[in-house]
């Protein structure tokens, strides 16, 4: 029982993070139908973005402050650069995955010449060193602070897509982009807002990472990306909510296909899952409280 | 080669709870032209596309001479001789018209992948035979010289008579045209007409979707109107125009 | 005259058959995104192919020849036992299912030690891919593809690419064709995939990956899926970019992602766009609007 | 006239590069086959190119080759082996390099060193450990101390300090290197006598092994035997004792985890960890020590056991162009390095054995106040 119940808390701490930045990739998709996948770039630029400022000292909040808005940048010069030349050229959806995955090189290059190769950590910090011991679960105070940040996170973006003109509009131009240009919606605004909002997720689920698992290499954002498309579709494709829900329920399902099953099979069973899921309720297990539709 | 006669009995659509189509029943009278009126939203697409098999019903038949066409993928349904025209047309727009018209005759290409891959005679015969079907057709809609044309630059009216022979080029039995006349002049809409009735004098029930009144008195031998996914009145043009609840359903739809 | 050849082959004969071995994947992967399947399985299929064939040759004693086709057909079955359900998806759900088989393959790949040696992979095949197999295999490729695309399949082809559900209405079985193409596609893979295990003595699941696929899909999009040279042109294009940028040492990378976008941004329609060529009369008055979905 | 004096500057230009082209007669040149972008295979593939170009200017400016200059070829594969391949053939066939050291990854190594054996280049690897290497061809040596030399000491060391009796494994499963690290540790422990009571995997990239650790720290061990990179052993130690396997729990690490990274990532909770290697950062040997310094000066950072083997890789084929008395003939520069004996190189002296293995001393080191030291 103590076992079953730690590896709940390792899949929670986990899943927070798949969530955070699963989230930023299935809005893109459910504003545009489309896939970007620099998405994973952009994570690893906000966790060397976030060890910068630990590494000078500043506190941490700082540090995630700097990857939100670092993140959400890079995820706007993603719109301008490539996928609003793309779309006023009319070149096929295609284009956008081939082209955000060459964006994604880019910034690995880049990162590489910058950071170097190596696997770099936070410097250490005094949350890590806090564990308290429940009956033989042990939570760390780092654990619970990266998933309350996570949660404040979905919590902020959940309010803003709900409550204000700025996610009124992103919701009105997921419907459709006619009608948001008949009611007067900016749409090339709009979708601008979308790209940060998805990159800064995204840079902010790269300081949490590297925090919690004190790894930053210019390697990480493949990795993942991968997770990110797993999340996306357990949760269906541009389903906000079903993110949040299939981040947290890849985070168990990885810990317990490892706890129950075997570590050696861990991905085959998530990708195994997925394709399954794919083929009996392709949008999504959580599909109940999709927004819209087709 | 025949024409056909097509009979929904009872059909019912529903999209995730909202009706669509609640219940129409029809007849197309084989070699006569049928039309279907209603105002918006009265579910005549949505009839068509159950018809054509794009849409599965949820309840009733659809029989094709007698033989139920309800549960049929869409391209099985054109090989019994349905063919039809979309509402917004959908043509391929960086392809020739007759490569356009040459694809509603993929069903009576001859030669298999294998005199394909293989280069045999086969191919050019039948691609030969086919092309000539389709310029007579080209002929016949009136856009013989545009043959060579991408479609996409062509004129609204140009690309509606494209999509009828391409339709054409399927040899239908029954031809279910959706808004045919939608953003023609009238010159073009009495062409259309015309041509309307040559393809039913060719043998082929026509089933038409159309707001245009005047085009619908003009060719329909049966006018079908629906209001609200049911089927509201049907007869004779002089019989439906007279009657109130036509009158009234339409009349509904200016206030709403 | 032939100690040129063979010398030029001595120092680039790799660079040669990796470049005739990726043209013919670029046409493998063509053949599904000609009717719009963004496939991903390309690497599974590839990995499927590798192991059956390495098998054929080393356990079995079979004929080089009979191994890769023996490749080919084994991960053609697969493709049409997973094309069966996944083609029902649309677009990105089906890009993402494929995702999800070349993933399951890599990990199966991974832990099936008795056939594929797990990580370590299998070394010491004997090579038996030689260039003027590839040379061949290629042009038999281009003569299919070129017939393909010339005959009225190529017709219901582009057509289904452009919009299925009209093509349906029109006749064509368009589950039947994509269906029949993700198994083409899925041969060729394997078919690949054999003749690439023959060619460098080792494979190893890390061959067979999200990569691989990624890579295989932008051979054709990079040099244009309109366009019968297209996959061809992509694939040598990005089999020799990284070769040509050697001089860049540690830039290469960025680079590299620099002219890709750059011929995504300025070439949309890949990189044969550059030559507009077009076979018939009707091209000058051929409108620009392309790749209407 | 403007045709003529364009044929004219033709001319010139092409006889200037005929004349440049050839190398001097004293120049030996070494192809250095190392990643250094693709992935995780760059940081190690980093190390090695530094130390063996590093070793390399240290010998030119030592004079020790006489008029002989070594040049080294640096060819990025980006962990990829159909490149690897391209740049074996072009080394070989147009550089015409003397010997080549590397590649990075095992996998590229069986691709592409069949092709330098065919041509009688010899190849000095300094990262691939995993079984077979060297068997490709009598062209193939290495500097890399297979995993099977080193652990079997390790564990001994471990036994007579600890008498464990469980263990526990986890290796990377889709890492050549590791996925043969972990049989090899396998084969120890069970003729060790030890019962390995949990087995665990993880793959390249992964970050949270609490999954796989907290099935370990259930199944309560003596000691944990990880095969993993530096980097990755290193979060496991940390995440371990954060899970709460205690201090006593001992690790013992592959030959690949001696790194300065592994204390940097896990700080303290990598107290006691255990490992054998032919070369540590602290090794008290005048060479290690000037090989540190000068490779902390040109670099700005700390070299790892893949840059000293690199270094050593490039001493040995240095002695062994001496003793074979120049590079002009390919079999007698191949029996010179495969006579290498008792050579004094950065990882202590050096032989080769009769499979080209490399004989090294190897030192079991235990990770003691964030340094890796001599165990005692």
């Amino acid at each position: 029982m103590t076992t079953f119940l730690q590896q709940v808390v390792n899949g929670l701490s986990l899943g927070s993070i798949y969530a955070v930045f699963a989230i930023g990739c299935t809005l893109i998709f459910g504003v545009l139908n489309i896939v970007n996948l620099a998405q994973g770039a952009f994570f690893m630029v906000g966790a060397y973005l976030g060890l910068e400022i630990a590494l000078l000292g500043l506190p941490l909040p700082l540090a995630l402050l700097v990857a939100l808005v670092g993140g959400g940048v890079l995820g706007m010069a993603s719109e301008l650069l490539v996928f609003r030349v793309l779309r006023l050229r009319g070149g096929h959806k295609w284009m956008g995955l081939v082209a955000s995955l060459a964006l994604a090189r880019l910034l690995v290059g880049v990162a590489q010449e910058v950071f170097g190769t190596a696997v770099h950590g936070y410097p250490p910090n005094p949350f890590t060193a806090i564990v308290w011991e429940i009956g033989g679960v042990r939570v760390q105070l780092l654990q619970v602070i990266v998933v309350i940040t996570a949660v404040i996170l979905m919590g902020i973006l959940g309010f803003t897509l709900q409550k204000t003109s700025v996610g009124r509009a992103i919701r009105t131009v997921a419907f459709s982009e006619d009608v948001a240009r008949i009611v007067g919606v900016e749409v090339g605004r709009t979708i601008l807002i979308t790209f940060f909002i998805a990159g800064a997720l995204a840079g902010a689920a790269g300081v949490l990472l590297g925090l919690l698992f004190n790894v930053v290499s210019p390697f990480m954002g493949e990795h993942m990306l991968v997770k990110g498309l797993t999340v996306m579709i357990l949760g269906g494709l541009g389903n906000i909510p079903g993110a949040v829900a299939g981040g947290f329920l890849l985070g168990l399902v990885e810990v317990f296909s490892v706890a129950y099953v075997s570590s050696a099979f861990r991905d085959a069973i998530g990708f195994g899952l997925i394709f399954l899921i794919l083929l009996v309720k392709p949008t999504g297990l959580f599909s109940g409280f999709e927004e819209r539709r087709a | 080669m025949a024409a056909a006669e097509l009979e929904l009995w009872q059909v019912a659509k529903r999209f995730q709870g909202v009706v669509a189509v609640d219940s129409v029943s029809l007849t197309a009278a084989a070699g006569k032209v049928t039309a279907l009126i209603g105002p918006n939203g009265s579910g005549k697409t949505t009839t068509m596309n159950m018809i054509t098999g794009l849409y599965p019903t949820d309840a009733g038949h659809i029989r094709l001479d007698g033989v139920d066409i309800a549960r049929l993928a869409p391209h099985k349904v054109a090989a019994l001789g349905v063919a039809r025209t979309f509402q917004n047309i959908r043509l391929l727009a960086s392809e020739t018209t007759l490569d356009n018209v040459l694809l509603g005759a993929h069903r009576h290409q001859s030669a298999s992948l294998l005199d394909v891959l293989l280069g045999l005679p086969a191919v050019k015969r039948s691609e030969t035979r086919e092309k000539a079907r389709c310029e007579a057709l080209l002929d016949l809609v009136g856009i013989a010289a545009l043959r060579d044309v991408a479609v996409g630059g062509l004129s609204y009216g140009d690309r509606r008579r494209v999509e009828i022979a391409r339709a054409l080029a399927t040899q239908p039995r029954l031809l279910l045209l959706d808004e045919p006349a939608a953003g023609m002049n009238f010159a073009e809409k009495r062409a259309l007409a015309d041509l309307v009735l040559a393809i039913r004098d060719m043998g082929i029930t026509v089933l038409l979707i159309e707001h245009d009144i005047e085009f619908v008195a003009r060719v329909s031998d049966h006018i079908v109107v629906l209001n609200f996914g049911r089927e509201i009145a049907a007869g004779t043009p002089e019989e439906v125009r007279r009657m109130p609840s036509v009158i009234e359903a339409y009349l509904g739809t200016e206030d709403a | 005259m032939m100690a040129a050849l063979d010398g030029f082959l001595a120092s680039y004969g790799n660079l040669v058959n990796l470049c005739l071995l990726n043209t013919l994947l670029a046409y493998g992967v063509w053949l599904a995104l000609a009717a719009n399947m963004f496939t991903l399985g390309t690497g599974g299929f590839m990995a499927v192919g590798a192991y059956c064939s390495v098998y054929f040759t080393m356990q079995l004693g079979a004929p080089f020849a009979v191994a890769v086709v023996a490749g080919g057909l084994l991960a053609a079955a697969v493709a049409l036992v997973i094309g069966a359900p996944v083609l029902r998806l649309r677009g990105d759900y089906f890009m993402l299912a494929t995702f999800a088989f070349t993933e399951v393959v890599r990990v199966i790949a991974l832990n099936w030690d008795a056939v594929t040696g797990g990580a370590i992979g299998i070394y010491g095949i004997p090579r038996y891919t030689e260039t003027w197999q590839l040379v061949l295999l290629v042009l038999i490729a281009l003569y299919f593809v070129f017939a393909l695309r010339r005959s009225y399949f190529g017709r219901s082809i582009a057509a289904i690419r452009q919009d299925d559900v009209m093509s349906e209405a029109m006749g064509v079985n368009v589950f039947g064709q994509r269906l029949s193409l993700f198994v083409a596609s899925g041969f060729v893979s394997g078919g690949v995939g054999g003749l690439a295990a023959h060619l460098n003595f080792f494979v190893g699941p890390s061959d067979f990956g999200l990569l691989r696929s990624v890579d295989a899909l932008a051979y054709p999009i990079l040099g244009g899926v309109n366009a019968l040279l297209g996959p061809m042109v992509g694939a040598i294009f990005t089999t020799l970019l990284p070769e040509l940028l050697r001089f860049s040492s540690q830039w290469r990378e960025i680079l590299m992602g620099l002219l890709i976008l750059a011929v995504v941004l300025f070439l949309p329609g890949g990189a044969m766009s550059l030559l507009r060529w077009r076979p018939r009369k009707a091209a000058a008055r051929r409108p620009s609007t392309q790749g209407a979905e | 006239m403007m045709h003529a004096r364009l044929t004219r500057l033709l001319i010139a230009a092409t006889a200037v590069s005929l004349a440049a082209a050839p190398a001097f007669a004293a120049d030996v040149k070494l192809g250095i086959v190392q990643s250094t972008s693709g992935g995780s295979a760059a940081l190690y593939g980093t190390m090695q190119k530094n130390g063996a170009e590093l070793a390399a200017a240290e010998i030119n400016a030592s004079g020790k080759l006489g008029d002989l200059k070594l040049v080294p070829v640096h060819q990025d594969d980006a962990g990829d082996r159909g490149q690897t391949v391209n740049i074996f053939q072009r080394l070989i066939n147009q550089d015409k390099v003397t010997v080549i050291f590397g590649p990075t990854l095992t996998t590229s190594a069986f691709a592409a060193d069949p092709i330098a054996n065919a041509a009688k280049v010899p190849v000095i690897a300094s990262s691939n450990t995993a079984p077979g290497v060297p068997a490709i061809g009598e062209y193939i040596f290495r500097t890399s101390a297979p995993e099977a030399a080193v652990f079997p000491g390790v564990l001994a060391y471990a036994v007579k300090r600890y008498q464990p009796k469980t263990a526990a494994q986890i290796y990377g499963i889709d890492d050549v290197l590791m996925k043969a690290a972990y049989g090899v540790h396998k084969a120890a422990l069970d003729k060790a006598g030890i019962k390995v009571v949990a087995t665990e995997t993880f793959q390249k990239g992964d970050v949270d092994y609490s999954a796989q650790l907290t099935k370990i720290k259930a199944a309560n061990p003596d000691i944990i035997v990880v095969g993993g990179l530096a980097e990755e052993t290193a979060n496991i130690v940390r995440q371990a004792r954060q899970l709460g396997i205690p201090q006593s729990t001992v690790f013992l690490g592959a030959n690949a985890a001696i790194s300065t990274k592994l204390n940097d990532l896990a700080g303290p909770a990598a107290q006691g960890f255990l490992v054998g290697s032919g070369w540590f950062i602290d090794f008290d040997t005048p060479a290690n020590k000037a090989f540190v310094e000068a490779y902390k000066a040109k670099y700005g950072n700390a070299p790892d056991t893949f840059a000293a083997q690199a270094h050593a890789a490039v001493t040995i084929f240095a002695d062994a162009v001496k003793r074979a008395g120049g590079v002009s003939d390919p079999a007698k520069l191949r029996a010179a390095i495969a006579d290498t004996k008792d050579l004094q190189t950065v990882l202590g002296p050096f032989s080769f054995d009769k499979d080209r293995e490399p004989v090294l001393v190897a030192k079991v080191l235990e990770l003691k106040d964030g340094k890796f030291q001599l165990a005692q």
